[in-house]
Formats: C-alpha cells, structure tokens, sequence
C-alpha cells in the first residue's frame, strides 16, 4: 500500500513567522499535537480523572494541565484536550473508558486546529489589533482560555504566562491569521 | 459594540455574539398539532416591541451557548441576561426597576 | 512682510519650516499650523466658499474652521482634500492648494454666482426650478449643478498610506486635555487605575497653550501644562495620546478614537501607520472637550480678515502671529476684552470694542478703558468693506428701538467676534444624554446622563478657569471611585487672574439694511444666510431639522460647529418661540471627519477576508488550474492544458470521469460529526429522512429543511457508530448548518444526549470518481475489501488510506463508481499526490467544480443554492423520496403540511432539451409558454443549470418550472435577446437513469 | 399653490423672495376625516397626494409625530431601481420608476431624480448566476437591466477596481440604466406640498397612541397627542414603527425593525457618475449632487429601535468601500446616521387590506422603500379609496404569510436595497 504517513504538511509550513519586530512581539507555530472536543453530561469532570490525573475545569474560561495534557474549558460542556502527537487513538480509548458511565462524546480534531505561540511584550498589543477582550491580568490572568474572535478568524486563546499566549486556529484560517498579525507587528519593526 | 453579559462566560464583546430572533416562541413537542394559523403565526409574527424585548442569543465565538437576554430595544441596554430553560422574567416588575 | 512677532509663543524659531500655497513658496517654524504660517505671511485669502464662491480667509484656530480648507499632499497618492488650515501641522516641503476656484483663487470665475445670480438662488432654489424641459435636469442642469459644488477634489490614485485598529479597555478616558481634562486624568491617575486621556491636537494643554494671563497654583499656565504632563507621562498606567480624536461616542462606554501618527512629519518612518483607530471601552468617561466660540451674524462677515477673538489672542499667544495690525473688535461676551488687551500687548492697535451689550461693566472692561481702547457700549457691526481683505467695519449704535443707527465707517484689516461660547456637548449628545437649555448661559449642556460619563469644564458651560480645574479634579476622581479606585482628596486650585466672565448672543444682529440684499453668514461654508434662514421659516419649514435640511445650514464639513447655535436663534426669532421650543438637530458622529481607510484598518488585500485554501491548491496552481471563489474558500474550477479554454478542458475531464477515473478535492464540504447516546434520534429531527434503522458502515443521502418547510442544506451523511454520524453539509452551507443544528440540540431537544463538532478542517477528502475508481483506490487501502459485495455503493468504513487512519466512503456524485477518501487535513497534500500517482496508470485526470457540475447535472443531482434558492420544497426538486412520511416528528415537518407547500402549480424540478441540441440555454433564463404575447411575458419557470454535456452529445437543462412534471412531453419556450428557443420537457436525469453504471 | 418655475424665481427675486408662501399649511387638527394616514414619509404623503388627486378623497389628513419626511424618507442612499427578479416585484417597483420619470414636473417640485444608472456587482460564480436570472426575467418583463463585462463596468464607473487579485474581484454586474438617485428630502417636500394644495392636512408633532375601534372591529377614530380623531378609514404607512402602530389595533405583524445605517463623506467635485452596489459585500455608494459620496451600509444584526448603529458594522461597509474604490481610502467621513427599517420574512412589502374593517397598512419596505415612494402611494391610495388592492399591490398582501405565497426575493438572492 502507498505509504504517505511520514509525509505530513502542516500550513504552517512557508509562513512567514520572522519580522523585525521579533524583539516585540514573536509569533511561532506550536508542533504538531493532538487534540479531542470533549463534550458530556456533567460528571464527566471528575470521570477523565483517572486518565488525566486532574478533573476537568468547571469554571469558565478556566485550563488545567499536567504533565502531558492539557483541558481547556470553552464551553459549559466542552473542552478541548491536548496531548503529545499520536496520542489520539490512545487518549480517546482511555477517555470512553473512563467515562462509560455518563453521556459524552469525543472528536478528534488533531488536524482541524494548528497551534501558534505569541509572546513578547506587546503581545496584548498586537492582539489587540483584533480581539476586542480586555488583556489586563486582572481580567485575562494566566491560565484563562476562551474562544473569540482575532480579526476575522476565530481562534481559541490561551495565556500561558503574562507575555505568551498559545492561538487554537482552524488550519485554513492560519495563513490569514499569520498575514494579519503580522500586518498589526509592522510598525514595531526595530 | 454592545456588551453582552454571557450567562456562562461573563460580559462580553458584542462581535462575539449572534443575536437569534424572538425568545420563548416555544416548539410543542407534537408539531402535528398545530393549526396552520399556529404554524404561520411562530414562523412569521414577531412582537417586534418598542421597549423590553425577550430574545435570543448565541455566545457563537465564545462558549457556544444560546441563551435568553431582555434589552431595552430603545436604548439598546441589556435589563438581564439568563439560560435557556430559566422561565421568562416578569417584565412588568423589570420595567419597575429600570424606571427607579 | 512679515507679521511674525519677533519673540513668544510655541513655534521653534530656530527649526524654519519652507512650504507651499498654491505653488508659492513661504516659510514658517516648526510649531505652526498651515493658517498661522499663512497668516505670519500675511495670506489671508486662502479659500471660496460652496456656493457663491466668495473669498474666504482663516476663521477659527481650530477644528471648527469652515472657511479655510485646503488640499494637501505631496503627489495624488498622497493627497488629501477639505482639510482644515487650522490645524495642518507644518513640515518641510509640505504641499497645500486652494479649493474650489477656478482658474485661480484671486480671480474666481464662480463668483458670479454670488456677484450677480446669488438674489436668483436662495436656500432651496433648485427644488423651485430646472424641471423644464423635462431631459434637461440630467443632461445639463445637473452636471452643471454639480460641477459648480463638491469643495475639493477627490483623490485619482489609490491611497499609499495603512492604517491600523486596535482595541482597548480602560478605566477611565479622559477626552479632551485642555485645564478640565488635564486636571480629570491627574486626580483619576493618582487613582492606580488605568486612564486615557486623549487630545484631538498635537499638543496638550487646550486652551492653557494661548493663555498668558493666568497663574495657576504660583505657575504660569504653560508651565503648569508642562508639570501635570510630566506626572501624567511618569505614570504607567496612564497613555497620552495627542493628536487623537474621539470621533464617536458608542452604546456601552465604547468609544472611537482617531490617532494621526504621520501627516505632520516631512519623511514618515515607513512601519507606521498614517492613522490608528482606537476603539475603546472605558469604565467610566470624563468628558473635557471645552467650547466653541461663536461667530456674530453681521452682513459680509465673511471677508478675510474676519476672525474669531479668541483664535486671534491664539495666533498671537501661541504661535507668535500678529493676524493684522489694526483690529475691530465685535462681541457680546467679556472674553473678547481679553482679547483686546493680549493683542494690545502685542502691537495690535485696537480700534474699537463694539460691545452689543448697553451695559457692561466689570473688571476686564475696566482693563481695556485704562489700558486706553475704546469700548462702544450697545454698538453693532451693520457691514464690512474689501473683497479679498477686510478694510472697513461698519459699527453702529443700537437704537432704544433695538434697531441700528446710521454707522460709522472704521478702517481695519482684522475684525474679531464673539458672540459668545457654545459648549461642545457632541460628545455627550452622542452618548445619548439629554441636553438642557440653560437660560442663564443661553446653551445647551449636558443634563441627564445614559452612558458612564460625566463632563467637566467648558463643555458643561462653565468658564473661569479656577471652576473649571475644580470641576475636572472632581470629575476624575469620580471616575475613579465609580471603578473603584482609591479617590483623591478634592484639591482647591489656586488660580490668579481668573475672572468670571458672561455674556453671549444667539441669532442675526440688527443692522438697518436692506434684508433683501444682504448677506449675513450663518454656515460659512454652505453659504447659508440669515436670509435664507427665514426665507425656510416663511416656507413652512417651521423645524429646525426642516430649516437645516432646506438651507443646509450644519451640514457642511465643521457640522454646524460655528453655526447651529445662530440659526437657531434666528428660526426661534422668527417663529416667536423660545430656543429651547425649536429644539436642536442631532448630534452625530464623527466628532471631526475621519479618514475611510482608518475605518477599514487593516482589512484590506488579502486580509479584507480570510481566504481558505484546500490541501491541493498548491498542486493545482502548478497545474494551471483556473479558482473560483466559493464563500471564503477557493476552490479549482477546472484544470485547462495548454491551448484549451474553460469549454474544452471540461467537456475532456467529464469524459474522462465517464470512460476512465478523475479526483477532486472535496475537502471543502461541510463536516460535522454527531455524537452521542441519541445521535440517531438527534439525526431523525433534523433531517427529513429515517435515520434509525441505517446501518452502522452505511450512508444516505439527507436533505435537511427550515423550519418553514423549504430545503436548506443536502449531503451524505454515514454512520460510524451507533452514536456517531459524519454528516456532510454543502460548502457554502456549513457554518449555517452547523449553527441550525445546535439551535435546536440546545433550545428544543435540550433532553437529548447527543454533541457536534465541526470536522470540515480536521479531514481532507478526495473524490476518486469513474469506471476505474475501484482499481484506483485499491491502490492506497490495502487488504481492505473494496468489492462491490463487500463495500457497497453508500458504505462507509474507517479504514487506513495510504497508511494513515482515514474514513473511506463509497458515494458518487458523478453516477459513476466513486469513492470520497478522507485523511486527516495534514496528509491531505500527500494523499492527493499518491492519488494521482496511483492513477497515472489508468490516465487519472483531475477535475475542478465546473466538471462536477456537469456530471452531476448529467445524472440529475441538485445543487442546493443552484436548483433551490430558498423557496423550493423537497418535492418541488424531486426529493420527495427523501422525506420520511411517517416520522412522527422533524424540523420544517408541519410547515410541509400546509396546503401551499403542495400546490400542483408550485415550481417544479425538470430537465429541457432544446430543440436545436447545439443550444446551450444561459442560465437564469426565463421560461414561458407562449413565445408570441407582449411583454410583460407570463413567466413559468427559470433554468438553473445548463451544460453542454459531453457524454450526452448534446445540450441538457434543469429548470423548476410551474407544475413542470405534469409538463413532461410538452414544448416551452425560451425568449433571448438573440431569438426564441424552444426546449421539450423532460425528466431531470440524462444519463443512465437506472444507476447501472454503479453496479459495474 | 404658488407654482414653482424658473419665471416665477426670478420674479420673486425682484422682491428678494419675500412674497414666497409656505410650501405647506399648520392645520390644526380636525375632529374628523374621511381618511387619516398615520406616519408623514414619502409613502404616506405619497398616499394622501393620490387619495386626494386620483380619487377625489381630500378631507385626509396625514398625522406625523415628529417633522414630516423625518422618517427613513429622510435619511436613506436614494437608490432607484426596479429589476427586481419576480414579476410582482418588477411591476410595483417599475410603475414607480415609472412615475418617478415624471414626478418632478407632476407634483411641480424639483425631485432632482437623476438617471445615473445602477450598476450590481457580481463577485462569485454564484453572484453572476444570480444576476443573469434577475436580467433575463427583467427583459421578459419589460424592465431594462443588461449584464457588463468587468471592463465595460470600469468604463462605467471609472474609479472601480476591477483587478482580478483582490480579495472579491468584479465578475461582472448588472446595469439598470433608468436607475439612478433623487433627493430625499424634496420627494417628502414636494409630495407634502403637492398634497396641502388639494386640500391634505398635515399635522405635525402629533403621535398617534391609539387605534379605537367600534363593537364590530372597525376603525371609528385615532388618538392623537393632540386629541382625538374620528374615522372610518386609516392608512398606516410607518415603516421601522408598524409594529407598534398596528399593535394598538391589536393587529400582529410579521416584521422585525432593524437600524441601518448610511454616511456621508466630505463633499468633493464630481468623482463618481452613477450608483455601484455589492450585495456580496455590503457596499452601495453614489455621490450626490452637492458632492458627498452617499454610502449605505447592510442592517446591523439585532432588532432595535434606536436609530443608530454599530460601528463594526459601518466600518464593515467602509472595508468594502475601500477595496472597490482604493482612491477613496483618503476621503473623509463627514456623517454617519441610522434609520429604523422594518423588515419582513420574505423581504417584500406589505401593501394591505387588514383583518380589521378600515384599517390599512403599509409597511414591510425594509431596506429599499424609498425606490417605490410614488408607486407605493399611488396604489395604496387605491386600495383606501376602493376598499381593495390595485391589481399591482394585490400580491403583496398581509395574508399571503398565512396563505404560503411568498415574494422571497431574499431567498432567491435578490439584494438589500
Ligand atoms: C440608511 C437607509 C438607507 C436606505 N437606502 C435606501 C435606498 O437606497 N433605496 C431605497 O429604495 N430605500 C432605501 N431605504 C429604505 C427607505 O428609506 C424606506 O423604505 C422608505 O423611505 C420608507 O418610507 P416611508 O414613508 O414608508 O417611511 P418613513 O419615511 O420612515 O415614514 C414613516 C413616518 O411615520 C412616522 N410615525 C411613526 N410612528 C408614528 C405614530 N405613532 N404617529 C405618527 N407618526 C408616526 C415616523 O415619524 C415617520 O416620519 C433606506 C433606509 C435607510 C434607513
Ligand atoms: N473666557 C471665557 O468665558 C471662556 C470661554 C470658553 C473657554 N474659556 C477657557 O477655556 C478653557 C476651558 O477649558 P476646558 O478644559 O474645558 O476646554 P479647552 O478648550 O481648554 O480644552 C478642550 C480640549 O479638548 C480637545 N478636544 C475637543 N474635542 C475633542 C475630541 N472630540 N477628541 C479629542 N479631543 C478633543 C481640544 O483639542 C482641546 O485641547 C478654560 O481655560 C477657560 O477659561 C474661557
Ligand atoms: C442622501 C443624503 C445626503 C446627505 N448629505 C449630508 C451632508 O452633505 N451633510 C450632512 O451633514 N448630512 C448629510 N446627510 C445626513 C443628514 O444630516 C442626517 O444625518 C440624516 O438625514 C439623518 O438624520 P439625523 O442624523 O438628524 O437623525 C445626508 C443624508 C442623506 C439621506
Ligand atoms: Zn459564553
């Protein structure tokens, strides 16, 4: 049989990722990882525990993360669940196991989204240029993720510490994304 | 841009929003037992009031959630946001409390 | 000559400045504006007028200027109309033309229109005439009409400039930096919490910056400016942004504010943007955005050489400029007194005050008398002299009978007025705030608030400056204790000098002179007289939103912002009524003109709308396929060879679909998985068709309706599961179905336990289609069973494809053996190379959209969005079958039940075969059955697919035709430009009708 | 009426225009009329200037709560066009392109209805399909609309840009050369002026609060701010405040109100020769005759009756502007406003009989009203005069929701304007 599984093409390949305004703000694309929509009755939070070694976060726009995964809270019953590349059969297995015993569902989605990091002092700013939310620390802490809009793109964003955060962005919206911050860093150009 | 209280992620940017039409036009569980007036009246007739109006919304880019909203359709100010299921508030006592 | 004083005010002498008017070469300093570089030359003339092209000089010192507007720009790509003298920051080598005028500013071929035709073109005068001959209006009266209005010149070549948007959440904003504002953003900044303050000039300190006379807190009020700036730049919680203009005043706090970044620099560094929009959200706002003075209404206060006071005391304080050496001075307000006296100081003779006001007295008119000017109590200005510059002032004594005496004649070269202030409520108005007359001030302020602001200063009308620092101090901390923030104590400011200073007049003065001949400016800029004004009242035009509309009084480019406030007085006047009775026209944004492109921003390009790419795009540019955009994405339309047009290259890929195999990319259909415990139960709701019984491993066509019965979205959907669906959704479709679904899963069927997901991007799809399909795909799935036994048409299994896990369906859109492979997205690059490589053999030939239109059209399929357009049933497009009759329950199920929806004359889904089959019947055509009546035709029905169809050998058609399958058999007609072509009725399948081409 | 005419300004001149008499009287408010229109825009002054010329119906009166023509008649772009796509449609927006043709000189008041032509762009596949559609029904139906080729739309309209890489490049668009513009203010003036000398009264700043009707359901008076009015028949013609008028005869309505805004730029020389509108884009745009570029924007999202809106969704519009017209990017927004719009299921008026006995209504012109101002007057005056639709405005009455036969042309991708 054709074998075309080494030959994987992100679209984040041929991205222009470098601006003299890296100094500022950087932007980098995240490596491949998967990812499952995890959706479910409540009950399922404390059910993936055993599989995740945390229970799912209940409050909104909350994450959780361990050593190998991570749960995004973005939506009264919905995570989006992260773990090492080529997990995915693995995880979603261990994660039907875990909850038989309440409604849910699980997808996966590990090509739908591609991952990019902005980090940098002005990270806000030049988040800002598209997302309306408030970036202070008081109202976006570390740790909070939600869906919302950056620009014209949805994306799911997620700060990781004070001056990075990680963008979820469906895979074809990716270049549009990169285009657009890369347009709101230019006048930050050293 | 309003700002819309989402009743699960807190206030929020209106772009994130879509709004979705009246609220409370209830589908019965047996839609066979609608008359046809019935049937043309929930597709068709909206109250459209001037004033406190009982809508829909979905928090679209940001939890998923719809949910039921009270504005004022003059000043385009949310009296209340709340989930969907929650009865309908008493708009009569919402008027009273806006007016003080 | 030069009238630049040789030492004083804001402009750094030793940074000389040469620019450009009208292809004249002057110099000025860095620090001046255009008008105040201009006047220091002595330039007064500087532009005409709308209507009666009247010559014009520098009004104002501000954003309110309606006369002197000038083009700027270096080349077209740069250039800019309408912009206001006043307040173009000069650079090195800048570029300014009048407007307006032709051939020359001087001499002004337009002027007619004021020398001799203005009697003959009142307010309104074109709604009186120009209708006869009737073809008259559009081919000559109009073009002339037009031509002889518009001010500046639009720019020919496209804009070279970006612009920038950013949003921002703040605490408090402070608009407005002049003592009020200032002194708001100190007491909200000591706070902790985060403050805006924003100034629409390049410099802050507003009205501080030509104030000369005043001590505040022991220093002068530049220093104190420089001192509160200093603090206010220390803290980082707070941003300055100068040049920033609040332009608009949004529902919930949010506001707009446009930032110029470089149009006041010579050579501006290439990474900014020319214009940044803000757009903020503030906790609570504080409004400082001060006032307006107020022009008297005298006739011809038009000429250059005609000035408001206090833009005067402002060229001379802040910028050095002396705007004339003999100045008239008219007012109804103390401020001007000021005036006089600053100027006196400067070597301005003073040749008169004409106070309108019998009996004023106080500190400041006791100032000017000592300092020896003369001060005319009661006296009024009844006219001026000097077409390009003002030469005489006309001042008369207002008779006990109010009105006035015969007037003496005064030379002068400068005439100044006040008549009053207007507090800028814009802002406040905007907000939705209601405005109260106050009688006192005569002015509108702000009363009731809606919004979370508060105003401060001159914009709530008041005006000596130790109230108005008070008044901004306790405004910001307000502000901050309604966020939250620890409150400053309230501060008493020290200011000496201050004086508290009245008066004011609304309307048109007395003036004795003919009313019929004069002219009296209200709207400078729209050429709207006191005249005009009560010849709109005499119409009937008793509101003033009838009077602004029929004189166009405010509606030119300051909006009203020296005028509106004095034609009100003149309506309430004539009308006999009170001001507060006339009401006031709307305040709407924005505050000052805003540039478009800082409204797009950064949507422009490529990023005006995100453009979606499927895995093989690349591949296919190589190939030279030609895209269609379909919604965001864009996908290959068809693969045409060398030397072959779009007709040749289809008509070779059906064929080779028909005799051989093609691949398509279809990963942009919609995907949207349908889990859960009652996925099939969800499914029988949403979906016309039975879901329940369909195997696990199999798929069916769905057809999915409104809630008003009509047909929304189609696709294949397969069970992977018994508790999950892969459902397909048209392109186009996929966000709306997506939404559909959940609106129903959460607000009506809320008890069900089932979830979606869109999958449309985790998988790239290609579509192996043709006779050799099978030999193909067995390529890639290895041990997998693909007979037709073991994977029957409509399977769907998940499978490895190529070595990577996939779903592999076996669903044709062609009516051929046809398999849609599913990889995940990454793959899907490589999986459409190892497609193509593993059907060389076999002549693989890649097809784009158009060649599936025609397949599928051949056999028959719909297309929803081409067949239905939003008023088709399920039946009206053969899809009858699809719906499950005797499900109890489904979305648009009831509405299908109404007798309308099964009329026997509804639009119905049927093949044509044109007579002559070389006619390919352009889609949209309309269908009648009688060729011969008069038009209007009865229409019938419309063609909405229409190919030349290679494997039929001839043209074929689907059309929805009024009761179309009764019609089977019979001829209709279509009427083209060209002539008539008659199609027979058919049944809408052309090509193997009994699907045998899926057993092979 | 002192008639209007270049002689006549000139004469007037001669006494400095004092001897010009209001265009239209301050009656007060009788106790009784034969017909009462509530709401003074185009559509009902347009009402009451056929009741009272084509079928001799004058003790009307026409009862405004604000200042007539204050309405979206007062505030919306002035497109005129009639190649609409279902024959219905056609034939009630051709009859008032029809009358529009004509207009000035019938109602002696300068409309400045300017035949610019309006051109549709076509961006997509689908678009152009759509277009055709619309062009071929059009010439079966009399109404002229012919398909232009990129190059022939930039002929034109020089400044567009027709380049095929941007983002939505022109495929084409659809000209209708009787359409064009009109002034809005003088349609509501001249209709209003029109309408007083046959003996109409127009009472101002008085708001209708109540519809009373008598123990059989009929109309038998208006409550007003300023007293009541005793009537067999009322007209109501309120466009974004249906809802709320006919709430008071206890009728519902199938219409949600909706802001939509427009703006205005600077004013500048002539720079742009006729009407260019992109559904696919939201952009409509035209300059008019003192200058400013007139742009139109598409509804803001949820229904509302605050007369002004969103400044994403301007600025949506403003995208659109720029990308079609880049030489525009430096021109300047002078005014942005909004109106109230009520909008309909299918996007088609309602010109209607009601289930209550003398009651009319007029409504449902969502985005595009203005265009019909003439027609729509002229048949409804019909239909109050005779107790029954003119055969044109038959098709759009309230019952055909209840009946099924919808004039979708939002469905079948018909445009906003
Ligand atoms: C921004 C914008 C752009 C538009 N662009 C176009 C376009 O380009 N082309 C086009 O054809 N159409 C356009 N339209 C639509 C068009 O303006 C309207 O369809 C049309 O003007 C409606 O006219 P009307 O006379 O029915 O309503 P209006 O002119 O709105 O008149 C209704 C009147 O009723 C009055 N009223 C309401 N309630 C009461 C009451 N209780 N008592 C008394 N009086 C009352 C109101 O004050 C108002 O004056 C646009 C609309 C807007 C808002
Ligand atoms: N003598 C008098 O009677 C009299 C009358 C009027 C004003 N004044 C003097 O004027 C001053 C008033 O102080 P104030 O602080 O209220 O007003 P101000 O005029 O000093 O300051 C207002 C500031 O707001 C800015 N601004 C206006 N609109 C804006 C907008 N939309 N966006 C951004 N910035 C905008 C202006 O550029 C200006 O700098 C005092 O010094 C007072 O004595 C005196
Ligand atoms: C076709 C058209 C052209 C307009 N041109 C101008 C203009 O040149 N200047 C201006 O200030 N307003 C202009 N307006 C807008 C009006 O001033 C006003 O905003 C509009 O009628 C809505 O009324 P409102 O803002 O008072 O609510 C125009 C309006 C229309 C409909
Ligand atoms: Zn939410």
């Amino acid at each position: 049989m054709v074998d075309i599984s080494s030959d994987r093409r992100t679209v984040l390949d041929g991205l222009q990722f470098t601006s003299p305004a890296d100094a500022e703000v950087r932007i980098e694309p995240v490596a491949a990882m998967s990812r499952l929509a995890l959706r479910g009755r409540p009950g399922i939070e404390t059910a993936v525990a055993p599989v995740f070694g945390f229970n799912l976060p209940s409050t909104a726009c909350t994450s959780a993360t361990a050593a190998e995964y991570a749960a995004l809270w973005v939506g009264p019953d919905e995570w989006l669940v992260t773990a090492p590349d080529g997990r995915v059969d693995v995880v979603k297995a261990a994660l039907e196991e875990a909850c038989a015993g309440v409604p849910h569902a699980i997808t996966d989605i590990s090509h739908r989204n591609v991952g990019l990091t902005i980090s940098g002092p002005k990270a806000t700013w030049v988040l800002s240029h598209g997302c309306p939310l408030d970036f202070d620390l008081a109202a976006f802490p570390v740790g909070m993720c939600t869906r919302t809009l950056l620009g014209r793109t949805e994306v799911v964003l997620w700060r990781r510490a004070e001056d990075t955060f990680r963008i979820e962005v469906w895979r074809t919206f990716a270049d549009y994304l990169i285009g657009f911050l890369n347009e709101a860093r230019k006048e930050l150009a050293a | 841009m309003l700002i819309i209280n989402c009743p699960y992620c807190g206030a929020r940017p209106e772009v994130e929003f879509r709004h979705a039409g009246e609220a409370h036009v209830a589908r019965p569980a047996g839609t066979e037992s609608l008359t046809d007036e019935e049937v043309v009246d929930r597709l068709y007739f909206r109250s459209n009031p001037k004033g406190m109006t009982v809508e829909r919304w979905r928090h679209v880019h940001g939890c998923g959630r719809f949910f039921n909203a009270v504005r004022d359709t003059v000043s385009d100010f949310f009296v209340t946001t709340y989930k969907t299921g929650e009865p309908k508030p008493d708009l009569e006592a919402l008027k009273a409390g806006a007016a003080k | 000559m030069s009238f630049r004083k040789a030492a004083g005010g804001r402009i750094d002498r030793n940074k000389p400045i040469s620019f450009s008017f009208d292809g004249k070469t002057y110099q000025g300093y860095a620090g001046d504006t255009l008008a105040s570089a201009l006047l220091a030359n002595g330039v007064h003339l500087v532009g005409r007028s709308f209507k009666y092209h009247r010559p014009r000089g520098i009004l104002t010192a501000g954003i309110d200027e309606p006369n002197a507007l000038v083009g700027v720009g270096k080349d077209d790509a740069h250039y800019t109309p309408n912009l206001r003298a006043p307040v173009i920051e000069l650079y090195d080598g800048l570029k300014a033309e009048s407007q307006n005028r032709w051939p020359s500013l001087g001499f002004d071929i337009g002027a007619v229109n004021d020398l001799l035709l203005s009697r003959f073109i009142p307010a309104g005068f074109y709604y009186k005439t120009f209708m006869w001959p009737k073809s008259f209006w559009t081919k000559v009266y109009e073009p002339k009409i037009r031509a002889a209005a518009g001010l500046g010149r639009a720019p020919e070549t496209p804009d070279a400039a970006r612009y920038t948007q950013v949003y921002q959440t703040t605490d408090i904003l402070v608009v407005g930096a002049g003592p009020a504002g200032l002194s708001a953003a100190l007491s909200a900044s000591r706070s902790g919490k985060r403050v805006m303050l924003v100034d629409e000039q390049a410099e802050m300190g507003g009205s501080l910056l030509h104030n000369l006379t005043e001590v505040i807190e022991g220093k002068s009020a530049s220093e104190w400016v420089a001192d509160a700036l200093t603090e206010l730049k220390a803290n980082p919680k707070v941003t300055l942004l100068p040049r920033a203009t609040a332009f608009g005043y949004y529902p919930h706090n949010f506001i707009g504010i446009n930032e110029r970044l470089t149009d006041h620099l010579a050579n501006p560094p290439a990474n900014l943007p020319r214009e940044r929009q803000w757009q903020v959200r503030a906790g609570e706002v504080v409004i400082a955005i001060g006032s307006l003075e107020r022009p008297l209404v005298f006739p011809d206060n038009d000429r250059p050489g005609v000035m408001m006071a206090e833009a005067a005391r402002a060229y001379v304080n802040r910028w050095g400029v002396l705007p004339g050496r003999r100045a008239v001075i008219a007012t109804a307000h103390d401020s001007a007194y000021r005036v006089a006296l600053d100027l006196k100081a400067a070597g301005i003779q003073i040749a008169t005050i004409a106070d309108l006001r019998g009996d004023v007295s106080g500190e400041l008119v006791s100032a000017a008398e000592a300092a020896g000017i003369r001060v005319q109590r009661g006296a009024v200005i009844t006219g001026t002299r000097g077409r390009k510059r003002i030469t005489q002032a006309h001042v008369a004594r207002i008779q006990p009978n109010g009105t006035a005496a015969a007037p003496e004649a005064i030379a002068c070269d400068l005439l100044l007025m006040c008549g009053g202030w207007t507090p800028s409520v814009h802002l406040f108005s905007q907000s939705r705030g209601k405005l109260t007359f106050d009688e006192a001030l005569q002015a509108y302020v702000p009363g009731q608030s809606v919004e979370k602001e508060r105003s401060a200063g001159a914009c709530r009308g008041l005006f000596d400056l130790g109230a108005i620092l008070e008044d901004g101090w306790k405004a910001g901390a307000d502000a901050a204790a309604a966020v939250g923030g620890v409150v400053a104590p309230f501060r008493v400011i020290d200011v000496k000098g201050s004086v508290k200073e009245s008066g004011g007049y609304l309307g048109a003065l007395p003036h004795g002179r003919n009313v019929n001949t004069v002219k009296a400016f209200v709207d400078f800029q729209n050429d709207s007289t006191a005249k005009d004004i009560k010849l709109a009242v005499r119409e009937g035009m008793r509101s003033i939103e009838h009077v602004k509309r029929y004189t166009t009084t405010g509606m030119a480019t300051d909006q009203g912002k020296t005028s509106n406030m004095n034609a009100l007085g003149i309506v309430a006047d004539t009308l006999k009524t009170p001001v507060p009775a006339v009401g006031l026209t709307t305040f709407r944004p924005p505050y000052s003109p805003i540039t478009f492109g800082a409204f797009a921003g950064l949507a422009r390009g490529d990023l005006f709308d995100p453009l979606r790419k499927t895995p093989s795009h690349d591949w296919a540019t190589r190939a030279g396929a030609a895209f269609e955009p379909v919604g965001q994405w864009m996908r290959a339309w068809y693969f045409a060879r060398p030397g072959e047009d779009m007709h040749a290259a289809v008509n070779r890929e059906v064929k080779a679909v028909r005799s051989s195999v093609g691949m398509f990319d279809a990963s942009t259909l919609g995907k949207i998985e349908v889990v859960g415990p009652d996925a099939a139960a969800f499914m029988n709701l949403l979906y016309t068709n039975a879901w329940t019984k369909l195997g696990v491993g199999k798929c069916r066509y769905g057809v999915m309706l409104r809630e008003d019965g009509f047909v929304m979205d189609d696709g294949v959907v397969g069970r992977l599961a018994e508790d999950r669906f892969h459902v397909t959704t048209t392109t186009g479709g996929a966000p709306r179905v997506l939404h559909h679904m959940e609106d129903y899963r959460q607000t009506e069927f809320p008890h069900l336990d089932v979830w979606l997901t869109s999958t449309t991007e985790q998988w790239a799809v290609v579509a192996v289609q043709g006779p050799k399909a099978r030999d193909v795909v067995r390529k890639l799935v290895g041990d997998f069973d693909l007979s037709k036994e073991a994977f029957p048409p409509m399977s769907v299994a998940e499978t490895a494809i190529a070595c990577v896990p996939g779903r592999l369906f076996s669903v044709s859109f062609t009516g051929e053996i046809g398999y849609e492979l599913n990889v995940p997205a990454d793959y899907g690059a490589a999986l459409w190379e190892a497609v193509f490589e593993a059907g060389r053999e076999f002549g693989i030939t890649p097809y784009g959209t158009e060649t599936m239109h025609v397949a599928r059209a051949e056999k028959g399929y719909i297309i929803v969005g081409q067949e239905t357009d939003g008023t088709a049933t399920p039946d009206d497009v053969g899809l009858g079958w699809a719906v499950g009759k005797t499900k109890p329950d489904f979305v648009g199920k009831r509405a299908l039940a109404r007798p309308a929806m099964s009329a026997p004359d509804r639009k119905q889904m049927v093949g044509l075969f044109t007579e002559d089959p070389k006619v390919v019947i352009e889609e949209g055509a309309q269908i009648v059955l009688d060729p011969n009546q008069p038009v209007p035709m009865k229409m019938v029905g419309h063609v909405t697919s229409s190919y030349w169809s290679p494997t039929v050998g001839r043209s074929i058609a689907i059309a929805m035709l009024r009761g179309g399958r009764a019609r089977i058999g019979e001829t209709v007609y279509i009427p083209m430009p060209e002539g008539t072509i008659a199609a027979k009725v058919v049944e809408p399948a052309f090509y193997d009708k009994e699907g045998e081409r899926l057993n092979g | 009426m002192q008639p209007f005419s270049a002689f006549n300004l000139f004469r007037r001149a001669l006494g400095g225009h004092t001897s010009w008499q209001a265009q239209w009287r301050q009656p007060s408010l009788k106790s009784e009329y034969d017909v009462v229109i509530i709401g003074a825009g185009g559509h009902g002054l347009a009402t009451a200037y056929y009741l009272a010329k084509e079928h001799g119906v004058r003790n009307v009166a026409v009862i405004e709560r604000g200042w007539l023509g204050g309405g979206n008649t007062g505030r919306n772009t002035t497109i005129i066009r009639s190649n609409y796509l279902f024959d219905e449609s056609a034939a009630l927006y051709d009859h008032a392109v029809k009358l529009w043709e004509g207009l000035s000189q019938g109602i002696n008041y300068n409309v400045m209805y300017s035949a610019r032509g309006v051109l549709m762009l076509a961006h997509t596949v689908h678009d152009v399909q759509s277009a055709q559609r619309h062009i071929h029904a059009n010439r079966l139906n009399g109404v002229d609309n012919e398909w232009l080729s990129p190059e022939e739309c930039r002929e034109f309209c020089p400044p567009l840009n027709i380049a095929k890489n941007i983002r939505y490049p022109v495929m084409g668009g659809a000209l209708q050369r009787r359409g064009g513009t009109a002034r809005h203010d003088a349609v509501a003036w001249g209709f209003a002026r029109a309408a007083d000398a046959l003996g109409v009264d127009i009472i101002q700043n008085c708001e209708v609060t109540a519809i009373r009707r008598n123990a059989a359901g009929a109309v038998e008076a208006v409550e007003t701010t300023k007293g009541t009015v005793r009537t067999k028949k009322v007209g109501v013609v309120t466009a974004g405040h249906t809802s709320v008028v006919m709430g008071m005869a206890g009728v519902r309505m199938p219409l949600e109100s909706f802001p939509l805004q427009a703006l205005v730029s600077e004013p500048v020389k002539p720079a742009f020769p006729c009407v260019v509108m992109s559904n696919t884009i939201h952009a409509y745009i035209s300059q008019s005759d003192k200058g400013e570029m007139v742009i139109g924007a598409g509804t803001d999202v949820y229904p509302s009756y605050s007369q002004r809106g969103a400044l994403h969704i301007a600025e949506h519009t403003l995208d659109a502007i720029c990308e079609l017209f880049p030489m525009f990017r430096r021109m300047r927004m002078l005014r942005n406003w909004g109106g109230i719009v009520d909008v309909t299921p299918d996007r088609s008026p309602i010109l209607s009989k009601t289930p209550v006995p003398g009651l009319y209504v007029n409504c449902g012109w969502g985005t595009g009203g203005f265009k019909a101002t003439p027609g729509s007057g002229n048949v409804f005056a019909h239909t109050i005069a005779r107790d029954e639709p003119h055969p044109i405005n038959a098709p759009f009455s309230l019952d055909r929701f209840r009946d099924g036969f919808l004039i979708d042309e939002a469905a079948a991708a018909a445009v906003a304007h």
